[in-house]
């Protein structure tokens, strides 16, 4: 099975076109039989992946453009293997919690299939071109999701999702193809190879500019503060599964930019780049988690919420050593699921009631014992409760950036304050206290429907939070491998002291 | 006995799931309450056993699993079986054995009954897991553990809606859970600090890799490490300035107060420096554990005031354990752990035994807190004016009974220590808190019956309930006669703190100093609140008018300081963030596209529909291109 | 004093600028393609005088497309006018106005 | 000498020929004014050497197209002055005074690139209809193919667009005949 990864990528695409000749009715049975099987290529692909081996797997390299030495160049390895895992995850746990009375349930279906195929695609990537490809393709889905199933102002949050978005990766794009003339100056061959552009030494201005590029386009999708604007619009407008998808995946092919394509190929200027970065997510964490707090829509809660975290995640990939790096790329694991869940959470209340506000609520937990509890288990994974999926990746990363910044640490850390000062007021708000509006007395608990979809999650966040080890392993093992390769493709000695690696790979 | 040591850690966790089972709105089971209780009491006796063992064959360590390991960093599931823990989990399981009984009597009528044990045990369950982790990182688990079970049993009802502060100091369950959750976590990032320091100095979170290398780190780390576990122990054993959630924590079932928030759960902060030991009796980190023992001695003296007047009977146990709590941290500031250690395990018995007392009295009560409203209930409640009785002798401090031992001891080491004024305060302390305790006892079970005129009709606990109760009673009376065997046992793993010569041929004056003003409190107490008739106690206006009983009933004004300081302004600064979120940030992006819009717009005047203009504009056009070129040529 | 190139290209200019003013105030289509060619002439003038200041047929050669270009727009150009005469009975440009925006 | 008179005299009467054009408010004067300045552009023609080129403007500008626009004034009103609104004159004028400007300053400086090389070089004792010949049919071959199709294209569309059928319109496809008739009505009545 040598071309699982093409097989992975294009599969859900291949079935979303023939989706459009299935029965309007079976539409929904249709897409989680596709994404249930593409979430089963998905872990075979875990199973026949070599833990141990810290290199790129299962590549596939068949060249399209030879002259510019474009290629369709795929191959996993631990950092990307898990997020095209939990993509796949999510997209069939989405599908899932999809209401049968769905508007257009084809259409949704259909699109939700190009949106794997292009998420997928973004992972697994290993030519810029073909990366820069999914990438923007991935907006056109979710313009279309948010577009047509959104709230009232859905045009104009989807508009500028789509722009600002898109405004940032055409940034990217020249840097993209700045990187690819730089490579043809130096090598003398064009190149779009990532792997190759890890080989390619730059001067400290280029990397520079460089830098600047990739973070114009990286960090809007991230999104860093104060960039982070489209994502509040995006997510109060977009319906459930949108949100889902948007927090879970879509905001990880950021921070994913950054660790494939920053740190490796401009080492350098990314640790130059450090305090800037720092400063720009403490701000994230700390800014994002207040306003949080001020929001009176559940929602709006939870979307500024992944900001904040987003944040922790940022300064982890900065931290430049195997904690710091692992643990954020387990972060982002980890904030998929959760995010992804609350989000759920939300969509499911919102079904109920037609509002969010959390005004309009109060002790649903007397009304919807099991919904509380599955909203504190991911509340607790949330705030970073220690065995629970969230903390992991959070003691890592704060862990790891505590050898770049002391104080970048407190107050990074003040994210288990601050994150659970939002989050259980939000709870005591909906939650907690006397039913005193009499349409929330005979609200249904959850149903099979929504337990199918919400209880993997909870598993999940248990799970990992108690026995990370079979996915924490094969990223630590290729994140120490990234962080080796940036030492030596590092220039200044400043940069190789600032990269820490671990005493295992030193020796 | 590896197997035990299991056993003695998953017993509470699986009876937590038991009872998860008929979580939600399925109805009161009875057989949760009973299989909990009885997969604690296996946990009792299976950390008996190992007490046992320790005792004969030394500590017991064991490796579950790994759980986080990345780069250099590698954390497992270890358990450490040795002195100090054993006598925690002892501790901990029998007391947790006791209250489970207790609960499930208390919590009959509660339709929330299997709930309550799910978190009951998981509680203990998350305790055990604190008190055994052979690493700071498994400790920290447990810190967080104990935490959220701490959130979700002070919030277990609920339901309760919010009040004004001014009509209820704790405003609501949800609120009290939510405080205490938050401070806690102020702390938690101090500890998460500490044990960052710890890891990139020492490269481990081993207990004994990291206590064997702290002599040779600087003495700067060792402060700042030092500090930063002790923020932890602060939060978690409400010190000040973060005590403020435990009295409010009160909000939460009695059995729950019982459990957690006057025997185990808050004690963990004193385990935490007694655990450290090593860290914490080097010669560069003196400066902070004197600070410890001053803050101690501050907060057992602060809190002892605000017992004085209050009239809550929670709150003035939970007062009493807040001082309490300050005596230990004075005990192992001062370097004398395993006394710290003895009364915390003292204090857990006869603390238990109080608040279950009181338990028994709101029970009795109709959930009435307001000592005033009570009185003369010794009739009718005998039983429990027995236990509270001896409870409250205990946390006085009379000879014969624990608190005597282990308080006196306590005393004793500040005066050894030559820390006169820690040892002047800790002895008015003493006074303080024989009077306060027995001002609740004599306020409640002596004098007029005034809660006849409420229409109250008191009734004492089950019957079973009552003999659970025995063990801590028996424990309060007796514990502090095995002094020195324990002092014999636990001074294998802590330093074995010494009295001085001199200290030890003044020990029976300052004992009797000490007994002698205890007394005096009580008696000055049975004076004022015990008696009947003409001498029956009457509230004071004038007093209750006076500055100092307002700053005491306003516990020092602290919490309104804290909503006014740092709750109102977060608010404020919240909902400002969020205006400047949506008006400069979000609107200067939406500026960039207004001014796309507006260009348009602008433009728009040209397309008149008349060829003539357009023209116009196209002439404009090429005449800027020749002045252009014509700027080229003059340039290049 | 001899005519130089200078001499030649000032003239054009001039002759250019005439043709400008022209498109700029007729408001008469007819006038307007007077005007045009006016300037047509004028570049043609430039480019026959370059291109003999450099001793290359070039510039004749364009000048020569440009007669041809000139001479279809006439063509193609008359016809529209005869069309629009038909439709609006004017061809004043304030009338014709179809193209607002 | 003989040179410069010619060029100033030519200079100057296709200049006020040109205005005359520019400015006079009679189709018939602006027409005439138009054919004479275009005689008189021959003339620089002839100057520069470039005697096939005046021929050509000669034929072609001032017979086919001068022909054609004469044509062309039969169909409208060519007897009566134009009515023309002037918005802001000065304007115009400003503007095309800013452009005579700009050429003559420009053109006045020293021209740069002295040294450049002609690539299809006027060769000596080959007399000028023959050297174009060369070059058009040798090197502008396709262009002049192109040009060749360009004016057969515009002949057909010239013909097309004021030929006979042409009482209706061939961009409002949907307006109904009876509705343009109307409209052309409307027009003549105007």
């Amino acid at each position: 099975m040598s071309h699982i990864l093409s097989a992975l990528v294009f599969f859900p695409a291949l079935a979303g076109i023939l989706g459009f000749v299935v029965d309007k009715k079976s539409a929904k049975a249709y897409g989680i039989a596709v994404a249930a099987v593409e979430f089963l290529l998905s872990i075979w692909l875990w199973i026949s992946f070599d833990g141990s081996n810290a290199g790129m797997q299962f590549t596939e390299y068949v060249p399209i453009i030879a002259q510019f030495g474009i290629s369709y160049n795929l191959g996993v390895d631990g950092i990307s293997l898990f997020i095209v895992i939990m993509a796949t995850m999510i997209t069939l746990l989405g599908i899932i919690l999809l209401r049968e009375d769905t508007p257009n349930m084809k259409n949704m279906i259909v699109s939700l299939l190009f949106l794997e195929m292009t998420m997928v695609g973004v992972f697994v990537s290993l030519d810029a071109i073909v990366f820069y490809l999914f990438w923007e393709l991935s907006l056109v889905p979710m313009l279309y999701i948010i577009g047509a199933w959104g709230g009232p102002t859905r045009v104009y949050a989807a508009v500028k999702f789509f722009l600002y978005t898109f405004a940032g990766s055409l940034i990217m794009l020249v840097g993209l193809l700045a990187m690819a003339y730089l490579y043809n100056l130096e090598a003398g061959v064009w190149s779009f190879n990532i792997l190759d552009w890890y080989k390619l030494q730059l001067t400290a201005d280029q990397q520079f500019w460089l830098f600047l590029a990739f973070f114009a386009g990286f960090a809007i999708k991230v999104p860093m503060f104060p960039f982070h604007t489209w994502l509040p619009h995006a997510h109060g407008q977009a319906p459930t599964i949108g949100s889902v998808i948007l927090a879970a995946v879509l905001l990880k092919m950021g921070t994913y930019g950054f660790v494939r394509f920053s740190l490796p190929i401009l080492p350098d200027a990314s640790v130059d780049f450090t305090p800037f970065i720092m400063v720009l997510s403490l701000i994230m964490v700390v800014y994002t988690a207040m306003v949080a707090f001020a929001q009176k829509d559940m929602k709006q809660v939870i979307a500024y919420s992944s900001v904040s975290h987003m944040g922790i995640i940022m300064i982890g990939v900065f931290a430049m050593n195997a904690e710091g790096l692992g643990g954020s790329i387990f972060l982002m694991l980890s904030h998929g699921i959760v995010s992804g869940a609350l989000f759920m959470l939300v969509g499911v209340i919102y079904e109920r009631r037609g509002t969010k506000l959390m005004s309009e609520f109060g002790g649903l937990a007397a009304t919807m014992p099991i919904y509380a509890t599955v909203f504190g288990v991911m509340l607790m994974a949330s705030v970073g409760l220690p065995l629970t999926i969230g903390f992991v990746g959070e003691f890592l990363v704060l862990l790891g950036f505590y050898k770049v910044s002391v104080i970048g640490t407190i107050i990074a850390g003040s994210t288990i304050i601050i994150g659970s000062i939002y989050m259980l007021a939000l709870f005591k708000k909906s939650f907690f206290g006397p039913v005193t509006n009499e349409k929330n007395f005979g609200l249904k608990d959850l149903d099979a429907r929504e337990l199918t979809a919400l209880l993997p999650l909870v598993a999940i966040v248990v799970w990992l939070g108690v026995y990370p080890k079979p996915v924490l392993e094969p990223i630590d093992n290729s994140v120490k491998k990234l962080l080796v390769q940036m030492e030596e493709h590092a220039q200044f000695p400043s940069t190789k002291d600032a990269i820490i690696i671990s005493k295992k790979e030193a020796e | 006995m590896e197997s035990l040591v299991y056993v003695a850690l998953f017993a509470p966790f699986v009876g937590s799931m038991f009872a998860g089972l008929f979580f939600g709105n399925a109805p009161r089971n009875a057989i949760t309450g009973w299989v909990a209780s009885t997969l604690l009491f296996v946990s009792f006796l299976a950390s008996v056993a190992l007490a046992v063992h320790v005792v004969h064959h030394g500590s017991v360590h064991v490796t579950m699993m790994d759980w986080i390991s990345a780069g250099d960093l590698s954390i497992p599931f270890g358990f450490l079986v040795d002195e100090v823990s054993v006598t925690m989990m002892v501790v901990v399981t029998l007391v947790s054995t006791v209250v489970h009984i207790y609960s499930t009597g208390y919590m009959d009528h509660d339709k929330s009954y299997n709930r309550f044990f799910s978190y009951l045990s998981a509680f203990v369950f998350s305790m055990l897991i604190l008190v055994m982790s052979d690493n700071f990182a498994g400790l920290f688990i447990g810190w967080e553990g104990v935490g959220v079970c701490s959130w979700l049993l002070v919030g277990f009802w609920y339901h309760k809606a919010d009040r004004p502060f001014e009509e209820n100091p704790s405003i609501s369950p949800s609120w009290a859970a939510n405080e205490a959750f938050i401070m806690n976590r102020v702390a938690d990032l101090g500890m998460l600090v500490g044990i960052f320091l710890i890891y990139w100095n020492i490269g481990s979170l081993q207990y004994d890799v990291v206590f064997a290398a702290m002599p040779n780190l600087a003495d700067g780390i060792l402060v700042a490490i030092a500090i930063a576990l002790f923020i932890g122990a602060m939060g978690k054993s409400a010190q000040f300035p973060l005590h403020t959630w435990l009295t409010d924590a009160m909000e939460g079932p009695t059995p729950v107060s019982a459990l957690i928030h006057a025997a185990t759960m808050v004690t963990a902060g004193v385990f935490l420096v007694i655990r450290a030991n090593p860290l914490f009796s080097l010669e560069a980190v003196s400066g902070v554990s004197l600070f410890i023992a001053a803050l101690g001695t501050f907060v057992a003296f602060y809190a002892a005031s605000m017992a004085l007047i209050a009239r809550d009977i929670k709150r003035i146990v939970a007062l009493s354990t807040l001082s309490q709590l300050g005596y230990m941290f004075a005990a192992a500031g001062l370097g004398a752990y395993w006394i710290a250690l003895f009364h915390l395990a003292a204090h857990a018995f006869f603390k238990a035994l109080l608040f279950l007392g009181a338990g028994n009295v709101m029970h009795a009560m109709d959930d009435e807190l307001d000592i005033f409203k009570m009185g003369g209930l010794k009739k009718a409640m005998m039983g429990s004016y027995i236990y509270m009785g001896i409870a409250s002798v205990a946390l006085a401090g009379l000879p014969i009974f624990a608190g005597f031992y282990s308080k006196d001891a306590i005393i004793e080491t500040a005066f050894n220590e030559g820390t006169y004024i820690i040892w002047g305060i800790l002895v008015i302390t003493a006074g303080m808190t024989a009077f306060y305790s027995f001002r609740q006892v004599f306020f409640s079970f002596h004098g007029e019956k005034r809660y006849e005129a409420l229409g109250f009709h008191p009734h004492d606990m089950y019957k079973y309930v009552l003999v659970a109760m025995a063990p801590l009673a028996i424990l309060a009376i007796s514990f502090g006669w095995f002094m020195d065997d324990f002092k014999a046992f636990i001074t294998k793993n802590l330093p074995a703190y010494e009295m001085s010569h001199h200290t030890h041929h003044w020990a029976w004056l300052l004992g009797l100093i000490v007994v002698i003003i205890a007394v005096a409190g009580i008696v000055i107490a049975y004076k004022k609140y015990a008696g009947k008739g003409a001498n029956a106690w009457k509230r004071d206006e004038e007093f209750e008018a006076s500055f100092i009983y307002k700053l005491l009933e306003n516990q020092y004004y602290v919490p309104k300081f804290y909503d006014e300081f740092l709750v109102k302004p977060y608010t404020i600064a919240s909902e400002k963030f969020w205006a400047i979120d949506k008006a400069v940030v979000d609107g200067s992006v939406d500026l960039i596209a207004k001014a796309f819009y507006k260009s348009g717009d602008v433009s728009r005047g040209m397309q008149n529909g008349n060829l003539s203009s357009y023209l116009n504009w196209m002439g404009a056009g090429a005449l800027l291109l020749v002045v252009a070129a014509a700027l080229a040529t003059a340039i290049g | 004093m001899e005519i130089g190139i200078g001499h030649y290209l000032i003239l054009a200019g001039l002759l250019f600028s005439i043709g400008f003013v022209g498109v700029l105030r007729r408001k008469n289509l007819l006038m307007l393609f007077f005007a045009t060619e006016v300037m047509l002439n004028a570049v043609n003038v430039a480019f026959t005088a370059i291109g003999n200041y450099y001793g290359d047929l070039s510039g004749q050669m364009f000048a020569f497309f440009v007669i041809a270009v000139a001479a279809s727009e006439v063509a193609v150009g008359l016809g529209l006018l005869i069309v629009l005469y038909k439709k609006y009975g004017s061809l004043d440009l304030e009338t014709i106005s179809s193209m607002k925006g | 000498m003989y040179e410069v008179i010619a060029f100033y005299i030519f200079a100057i009467s296709t200049t006020i020929l040109f205005l005359i054009t520019v400015m006079s408010k009679n189709v018939l004067y602006a027409m005439t004014a138009l054919a004479a300045g275009m005689v008189m552009i021959s003339g620089f023609f002839f100057l520069l050497g470039a005697d096939f080129l005046g021929v050509v403007q000669l034929i072609v500008y001032v017979g086919a197209v001068m022909a054609l626009y004469a044509f062309a004034m039969m169909f409208f009103d060519a007897t009566k002055d134009i009515k023309e609104k002037h918005q802001n004159p000065a304007l115009v004028f400003l503007l095309g005074g800013l452009m005579a400007l700009v050429f003559v300053v420009m053109f006045s400086a020293p021209i740069i690139g002295e040294n450049v090389q002609a690539l299809y070089p006027i060769v000596d004792g080959v007399g000028n209809a023959q050297a174009v010949g060369m070059v058009l049919f040798t090197k502008y071959l396709v262009p002049f193919e192109v040009a060749a199709v360009m004016l057969l294209v515009a002949m057909i569309a010239g013909i097309i667009l004021a030929g006979k059928k042409m009482d209706y319109s061939l961009t409002e496809c949907e307006v109904s005949d009876q509705e343009l008739e109307d409209e052309i009505l409307k027009g003549e009545a105007k």
